[in-house]
């Protein structure tokens, strides 16, 4: 780490001129301090196996799917916390409708993406229409919906059939489903933000309202937009994480922090946190270095807490990196 | 006062219009807690005896100094997310470094707001000099925080609180005139509550902090050391959240999930007492009655029967709501 | 002969755009009062005037920022009406500000194509957007300068302004305006610029830009239109005029009020700021003396240096050499914090971003720089603070401030009210020397000729006022001394009521024949 | 402006009501209503059902209760051990014997053996006991050489989390010999406990995945006992007059606490005298526990007795009762930790605490030792589970203890008793390799 600065500038423009996020370097650094650890106390056994690999990334599956969508929302200046109790509803209304039939597998898929949509639609009526901060929007929705499903569901709520485990727990080859929908995810949210109008009007949005007024788009419209896909991943993520629990419960979202996490590894992937840059790529790897985190500690037996500060700490880090040369004062 | 461009119109309506101004000056916070307050005192007589109000009265405080932490830091135009794994990191450790022993209790008090005063100097470092938005700093020092409390204690809950420590939270003071018994967290609260009254309302350092809340660079070229007084911020809020842990650690029991979610709680509670996120506007009174309106109305929730879950639904329709007020009512005055 | 002017360019060339009768007015001010000009296509139009003269607020109109409250604009002989930017840039009115409407964060391509992405199959085809882009910009001679992927925060100004130029002319402009587009360029940039704007009028385009600097306009333009308290003086070819005429047509403004009487010799005390030899990035070997009782004001065109004086004595952007003096003691000012209590005072150019909190009292707004002197925890009482409770409410009548309670706040008192807040708040923190950016800004008439008179109040008392501002009456009206500043360095001293042409000769880099122009001024460039 | 505002809140109101709708119809009955019953006609004569356990959170999620189980519970309650002269962590009361050599697809090997612990967490203070003295039996064990390596993977009381565990220890086949799991909850975990089935043996306890393929299931006799003593013992208490009862359960969702709960319901049912004011999540916050009881009380004036699914915040509890300036209850319930049985017995309540013993952990352990080394084990091995009451309070309470130690810990005849439980530091156990 301690060689010639040169060296690493070289790096930089390398990394700029293929448009990989900064980021990767964390990446590299964890993933390369991981290996390091286990070469010297597990002698290679967790890095060298490919099990253990391909577990890494079904690790990042629920937190990945959902960050995408966080990504898009961050990127067009706003913020979602209500993703986590988005994640609830999905998997208590699920497997309630599905009562662990097949049949009513479409129905229940159907209507969760209905549901989440409408999150969405809410969220980006408040915050475009009311004017009420995205922070305060999202925090207040996510609490509406907990109060509703805790109220109505205070337990397991039905199961998914054997059919719809599948999701979680099928492989094709060695490579597990779930991994396959979230690389198909992180694609399809690069194509969104790159490829598509939507995508280069989010960035407008978020980098300056005003410019993206003034440059004749339907700033309103496009914020709404980010808001509903990002719902619908988080949707997307509750049915995953039913299909790995085989039944949903109230609970299931704030267990796992999704709301917190999604944003943290969103920023720490490069994403401005105040909006119009960034971009799914970072955010993967930030996802990957919190699971690389978690499955090295576990193997490596070490106290799990450590990577909770661990996380912490690459969090403030991470994001140091990217702002500390910034003129402008932080609030 | 001054030399008013308003002519003179005749006194009567002169004395009305003024009652009215001062009538419009009151944050709506106040009549919408007494409303409440006396719903509830209708709904069950427990509330209107001495003992029903003060004990409501005890198990708000907590709530309220996290609420007045929370509101200085929110002034500034910033957030602090790390407030509860602060209160995550009093209670699991002092219940360790009690050792069921009394003599303890004080030492490991002034230790634990020593290393809330170094955690909010932390948040500030991060945010004044690596210019880390606080959302962020203080959500990576909320998972370290309660990441190390967990690691301290060995990620189980141990030990458990001496009487002399869970007096702060718990205890009374019995035979007060009037009142009958006197909850000393409630002491705790006014205490505090005072202090905090007079720096942000009676010092320069409040002032200084909604100038920078409103705008930096006009504070900055009035002369406002901004790092000093923001870093200032992120310490007061942590050492208030260790005062709140303290308390919360009075009602017993040792959880690992204890203070999760508070940072949100205390954001609500501020945002009800009339604090804007973005900055430049908060007061302590309002917002510690903000805590003390959300909980009436839980207290009322539940005495109209509802299920309990249903209280984090209507904390949402609140604070979109009263965000929602203020943004519109601002949106007409211009 | 301006009415003849008229009548030989309508005769002459038909049109591109018209605007008739247009007027505007704002709070306590006339900003246009019946203009009307028309620009024709292959046209570079010069609009000049002094500050407040009109010309940005005529622009706005044009681009669809402002609605008249009167007049008629017509687009190739169709009336038109804008309620929105978006409006006329449909009818292709581009406009430049000096503020770039560019996303930093995003490629030349994404912002020159912002809103109107090429797709296919609507999958935006970034290949050929980049394409497109280095056409334009290959259409407009920069394509070899601005990679079309690059990041536009990664562009100098110059080139940035040429990505606004290149969006502009990919929305199939017809007309380009540009608000002081050489303000921040340096002087090669300058002369591309001038090649750039002779391609663009070549394709028929007409360009209408807003200078300060003469010697630009006469040597790009073709044709100027002078403007004088939202009024039109005249529109002349530029071929047809000398630039003494020119500025004779900008100044001569009526004076709108009585300035209080000048200071005189008895009143001027010893030197209390001297600045020596000092430079900073932006500011070259400044020198100059203030003494108490005087006001110096300060003159200069837009992006002279003029604010950066200010900010560098300061301590908001320090000089890094030379050497600042206060009352004989030399001095380190690197924070504003340390100029205050150096007990000095600084009225920014910007009352909005820099001047005012909002959303706070009046009393607050007028306390704070005192409260930053004392030490954070110092009590202060309900009113004000505690060593001198009528502190507020006597400044406050001091600089008649009008409003009906000083807990209002600030957001909501008329710019001049604002301006006396700003005031009082440096009278609060009793300063002896003050440096005033543009004081009277955007505010009406009467407000003007209080804050003049508070302004020469303050020399009465003994203390240094440093007078900035770009309206040349009240420099002329107010100053004791006038330092002329241009590019960077002081381009000379001219004594109390100089004549307007004299300083606008140095501020426009012309050698004055006045023989009152000290070392130091760097004519030619 | 007007427009929008009306739009926006018509909508959330109309998602609630939607959301609302579609889960009410079904699972409970308006919660409103209930509402009534309760507050404004408490003289009438109450039907079969007590009005407050038609509230969601009295409901037991289906796959958690089953009336044979029930039915069996207070059987293998009058049950003695079968072995009753074996320490009592190793006493079982039904006999299903079974040993590796039932199971020709796990391969026999000799000692040392190296064994993986999937741990639900140690997040609650029954679990700290539990695992301290599952961690001296371990090294107890690998003194004796039969132990080598021990790794604790603590899944933090996240489903997930423990889900990637155990793929984790199954992608790493060979490190160890045999995984102890204890599941955070049951559905959630079975999917995955039957793949590490497949590649080596598995022994549960504690909380139960839903399927028959460990080696070795292990518990006390469970969930229906605990609720059915503590439910028995208040119907006792309040007798015929009947009086007000508080639930107080800690999460629901985990299999042990629903049946407790499942079972006490099924007995407070057939008792229409006792009145269920409510049915509340503590989640072992005092603090949470405290307002909890403070309304309650403001809302029913007096509450006779108090059943809980655990023990942790009983003293919490009964605090509140104290902060109210009431009567403790007539009829307590709690668990065996010794702050409550202090509590109990200086201020000589009516109380009962039934219990979920924590020797069990040690019970784990040592029935995967058993049998990797071939021995005969219990395929379902049921511990005896004996109540605390004012009998044998003497017996379990143990002022030397600290507050948060639970009584019935097996772990009295153990090398580092008492230290290691005064002075617990589970993360000595985390690693336990030689």
């Amino acid at each position: 780490m301690t060689t010639t600065t040169a060296n690493g500038r070289g790096l930089k423009k390398f990394f700029r001129s293929v448009s990989i996020p900064p980021v990767y370097y964390f990446l590299i650094v964890i993933f390369l301090g991981g290996g390091l650890l286990d070469l010297f106390y597990a002698g290679g056994q967790i890095f060298g196996n490919t099990a253990i690999m391909l577990n890494i990334l079904v690790r990042s599956v629920a937190l990945g799917i959902v960050a995408v969508g966080q990504t898009m929302v961050i990127v067009g200046g706003s913020i979602d916390l209500s993703v986590v109790f988005v994640i609830s509803l999905t998997s208590v209304m699920s497997s309630y409708i599905m009562q662990g039939e097949t049949s009513n597998v479409p129905k229940a898929i159907l209507l969760v993406f209905l549901m989440g949509a409408g999150v969405g639609l809410v969220n980006g009526l408040i915050i475009t229409k009311l004017k009420v901060n995205s922070f305060i929007t999202t925090l207040g929705t996510s609490l509406i919906i907990s109060g509703i499903i805790n109220s109505t569901f205070s337990n397991w709520a039905g199961s998914v059939p054997r059919s719809f485990e599948f999701f979680g727990y099928a492989t094709i080859g060695p490579v597990p489903f779930s991994v396959i929908i979230l690389f198909l995810m992180i694609f399809a949210g690069w194509f969104v933000l790159s490829r598509t109008k939507f995508g280069a009007h989010l960035y407008g949005v978020g980098g300056n309202e005003e410019v993206a007024r003034l440059s004749g788009l339907r700033t309103d419209r496009v914020l709404i937009i980010a808001h509903i896909i990002c719902s619908l991943t988080a949707v997307l993520t509750g049915l995953f994480i039913v299909s790995r629990l085989r039944a949903g419960a109230p609970w299931v979202g704030p267990d796992g922090y999704y709301d917190l996490e999604s944003i943290a590894t969103t920023v720490v992937g490069g994403t401005l946190l105040a909006g119009g840059k960034g971009g799914v790529w970072g955010t993967l790897a930030g996802v990957l270095i919190f699971s690389i985190l978690d499955t090295t500690f576990n193997q490596l037996g070490v106290n799990p807490y450590l990577s909770i500060v661990f996380r912490g700490l690459i969090i403030v880090l991470a994001v140091a990196s990217y702002t500390i040369r910034s003129k402008k004062e932080a609030a | 006062m001054t030399t008013s461009a308003v002519t003179e119109k005749n006194s009567f309506m002169k004395v009305l219009s003024n009652i009215w101004e001062l009538v419009k000056k009151i944050p709506p916070v106040f009549p919408i807690f007494f409303v409440l307050f006396i719903i509830v005192s209708l709904l069950s007589p427990t509330y209107s005896t001495a003992n029903g109000v003060m004990a409501f009265l005890r198990r708000t405080a907590p709530l309220g100094i996290l609420a007045i932490g929370q509101m200085i830091v929110l002034a500034t135009g910033g957030f602090d997310l790390s407030m509860g794994s602060i209160v995550t990191l009093v209670c699991l450790v002092s219940s360790l470094l009690l050792a069921n022993d009394e003599a303890n209790t004080y030492p490991t008090i002034g230790l634990m707001l020593l290393l809330g005063a170094g955690i909010g100097l932390f948040n500030g470092f991060v945010v004044t000099f690596l210019k880390v938005p606080s959302f962020i700093a203080t959500l990576g020092t909320m998972l370290a925080v309660r990441g190390a409390a967990l690691y301290w204690v060995g990620g189980a809950p141990k030990g458990y609180f001496t009487d002399n420590f869970r007096m702060w939270g718990r205890g009374y003071i019995e035979n007060v005139p009037l009142v009958g018994r006197f909850p000393i967290g409630l002491i705790v609260l006014i205490v505090v509550g005072l202090i905090s009254w007079f720096a942000f309302h009676r010092t320069n350092y409040g002032k200084q902090i909604l100038a920078i809340g409103d705008n930096v660079r006009a504070a900055k070229l009035s002369g406002v050391k901004v790092r000093l007084v923001r870093m200032s911020a992120f310490m007061v809020s942590a050492v208030l959240a260790v005062i709140g842990g303290v308390m919360i650690g009075g009602y017993g029991g040792v959880n690992v999930s204890i203070g999760e979610g508070l940072e949100m709680d205390a954001i609500a509670a501020a945002v009800v007492g009339g604090v804007l996120l973005g900055g430049g506007k908060g007061a302590v009174v309002p917002v510690v009655f903000g805590a003390y309106t959300l909980e009436i109305l839980f207290s009322m929730l539940n005495l109209l029967g509802l299920p309990k879950p249903y209280k984090d639904s209507i904390q949402g329709l609140i604070i979109i709501g009263a965000v929602a007020y203020v943004a519109i009512s601002q949106r007409k005055k211009r | 002969m301006s009415e003849e002017e008229k009548q030989k360019m309508v005769n002459e060339q038909k049109p591109l755009m018209e605007v008739r009768n247009i007027t505007k007015k704002f709070p306590g001010v006339v900003a246009l009062d019946d203009v009307s000009v028309k620009f024709c296509p292959g046209e570079v139009h010069a609009v000049v005037g002094e500050n407040g003269a009109g010309k940005s607020t005529l622009m706005k109109i044009m681009s669809g920022a402002y609605v008249p409250d009167k007049g008629e604009m017509f687009l190739e002989g169709e009336e038109v009406e804008f309620s929105h930017p978006v409006q006329a840039f449909e009818k292709g009115i581009s406009i430049i500000y000096q503020e770039f409407n560019l996303l930093p964060e995003r490629s030349v391509a994404q912002n020159i194509f912002l809103g109107r992405e090429p797709t296919v199959l609507g999958v935006v085809d970034n290949r050929r957007m980049r394409e497109m882009a280095r056409n334009i910009l290959a259409d407009i001679g920069v394509e070899g300068a601005i990679p079309a992927s690059k990041l536009v925060g990664d562009l100098s100004v110059a080139e940035q302004q040429q990505v606004e130029i290149a969006k502009a002319i990919s929305l199939d402009a017809k007309i380009l305006i540009m608000d002081e587009p050489t303000a921040a360029l340096t002087i090669n940039e300058v002369k591309m610029l001038d090649e750039l704007i002779s391609r663009l009028k070549e394709r028929g385009i007409a360009i209408i830009f807003i200078s300060h600097r003469l010697a630009e306009v006469f040597e790009i333009s073709d044709k100027i239109t002078v403007l004088k308290d939202g009024k039109l003086v005249g529109t002349v070819q530029t071929d047809e005029v000398t630039s003494e005429g020119i500025v004779s047509m900008m100044v001569g403004r009526i004076l709108d009020h009585y300035f209080p009487p000048l200071g005189s010799l008895e009143d001027f005390g010893e030197v209390v700021l001297s600045v020596k030899n000092a430079s900073n990035d932006f500011l070259k070997n400044i020198n100059f003396e203030l003494k108490k009782g005087e006001v110096l004001g300060v003159a200069g065109l837009q992006g002279s240096g003029r604010t950066e004086l200010a900010q560098a004595i300061f301590g908001v952007v320090p000089f890094k050499t030379g050497s600042i003096s206060l009352n004989g003691k030399d001095q380190l000012i690197k924070s504003p914090a340390t100029a205050i209590k150096k007990q000095m005072g600084f009225v920014t150019e910007d009352r909005k971003s820099e001047g005012l909190c909002p959303q706070q009292p009046i009393r607050d707004n007028i306390l704070l720089t005192v409260r930053s002197i004392q030490t954070m925890l110092t009590p202060i009482s309900k009113d004000g603070i505690r060593r001198s409770p009528d502190l507020v409410p006597r400044l406050g009548e001091e600089v008649d401030i009008r409003t009906d309670s000083y807990d209002r706040e600030v957001q909501f008192l008329s710019g001049g009210n604002q301006q006396k807040v700003i005031l009082s708040k440096w009278l609060a923190s009793e300063a002896s020397v003050f440096l005033f950016d543009e004081p009277t800004r955007g505010i009406d008439v009467q407000a003007k000729a209080s804050i003049h008179d508070m302004i020469r109040d303050l020399t009465k008392q003994g203390r240094a006022v440093l007078m900035i501002s770009s309206e040349l009456p009240e420099i002329i009206g107010m100053s004791d001394r006038i330092l002329v500043m241009h590019d960077g360095s002081i381009a000379g001293e001219l004594p109390p009521e100089s004549s307007e042409l004299d300083i606008m000769l140095l501020a426009t880099g012309q050698n004055g024949n006045n023989g009152s122009i000290k070392s130091g001024a760097k004519g030619e460039n | 402006m007007k427009k929008s505002l009306l739009f926006v809140v018509s909508l959330i109101v109309v998602m609630a009501m939607v959301l609302t709708a579609c889960a009410k119809e079904e699972v409970a009955p308006e919660v409103e209503e209930t509402e009534e019953t309760v507050v404004e006609e408490p003289e009438e004569e109450v039907v079969a059902e007590s009005p407050g356990l038609q509230m969601e959170s009295a409901v037991v999620a289906a796959q958690f209760f089953s009336m044979d189980d029930y039915n069996q519970s207070l059987e293998w309650m009058a049950n003695e051990p079968v072995n009753p002269d074996d320490p009592i962590y190793l006493q079982y009361l039904l006999e299903d014997p079974t040993s590796i050599a039932d199971y020709p697809q796990y391969e026999q090997k000799d000692g040392p053996y190296n064994i993986c612990f999937s741990n639900a967490g140690v997040n609650n203070p029954w679990r700290v006991v539990g695992y301290t003295t599952m961690g001296e039996q371990v090294l107890q064990l690998q003194d004796e050489g039969v132990i080598d390596n021990f790794y604790h993977i603590d899944a933090q009381g996240s489903d997930e989390k423990q889900i990637a565990d155990i793929e984790d220890i199954i992608s790493n086949p060979g490190q160890c010999d045999l995984l102890i799991v204890s599941p955070n909850t049951s559905e959630a975990l079975t999917p995955v406990v039957e793949q590490a089935c497949e590649v080596l043996p598995v022994v549960m306890f504690d909380r139960y995945a839903f399927t028959d393929c460990p080696v070795v299931s292990e518990r006390p006799i469970g969930g229906y006992a605990f609720g059915i003593s503590g439910a028995e013992f208040i119907v006792d208490t309040l007798g015929e007059e009947g009086g007000n009862v508080l639930a107080i359960r800690i999460l629901p969702g985990v299999d042990v606490l629903e049946q407790r709960w499942g079972a006490a319901k099924v007995i407070f049912e057939e008792n229409p005298q006792l009145n269920i004011i409510g049915v509340e999540f503590s989640a072992y916050d005092s603090f949470e526990v405290n307002t909890i009881v403070t309304d309650y009380l403001a809302r029913f004036g007096e509450i006779d007795a108090v059943w809980m699914d655990a023990g942790g915040t009983a003293v919490s509890i009964l605090e509140a009762f104290e902060d109210a300036g009431v009567d403790y209850p007539k009829a307590m319930v709690g668990e065996d930790q010794n702050d409550y049985l202090g509590f109990w017995k200086e201020n000589g309540l009516n109380a009962i605490a039934p219990t979920f013993p924590t020797y069990q952990w040690r019970t784990a352990v040592l029935a995967s030792v058993m049998f990797l080394q071939g021995e005969i084990v219990q395929h379902n091995w049921v511990l005896p589970q004996i109540p605390v009451t004012d009998a044998n309070l003497d017996d379990y309470y143990n002022p030397a203890m600290p507050p948060l130690h639970y009584a019935q810990c097996g772990c009295e005849d153990m090398v580092n008793y008492p230290d290691a439980w005064i002075n617990v530091d589970v993360a000595k156990y985390d690693n336990l390799n030689d």
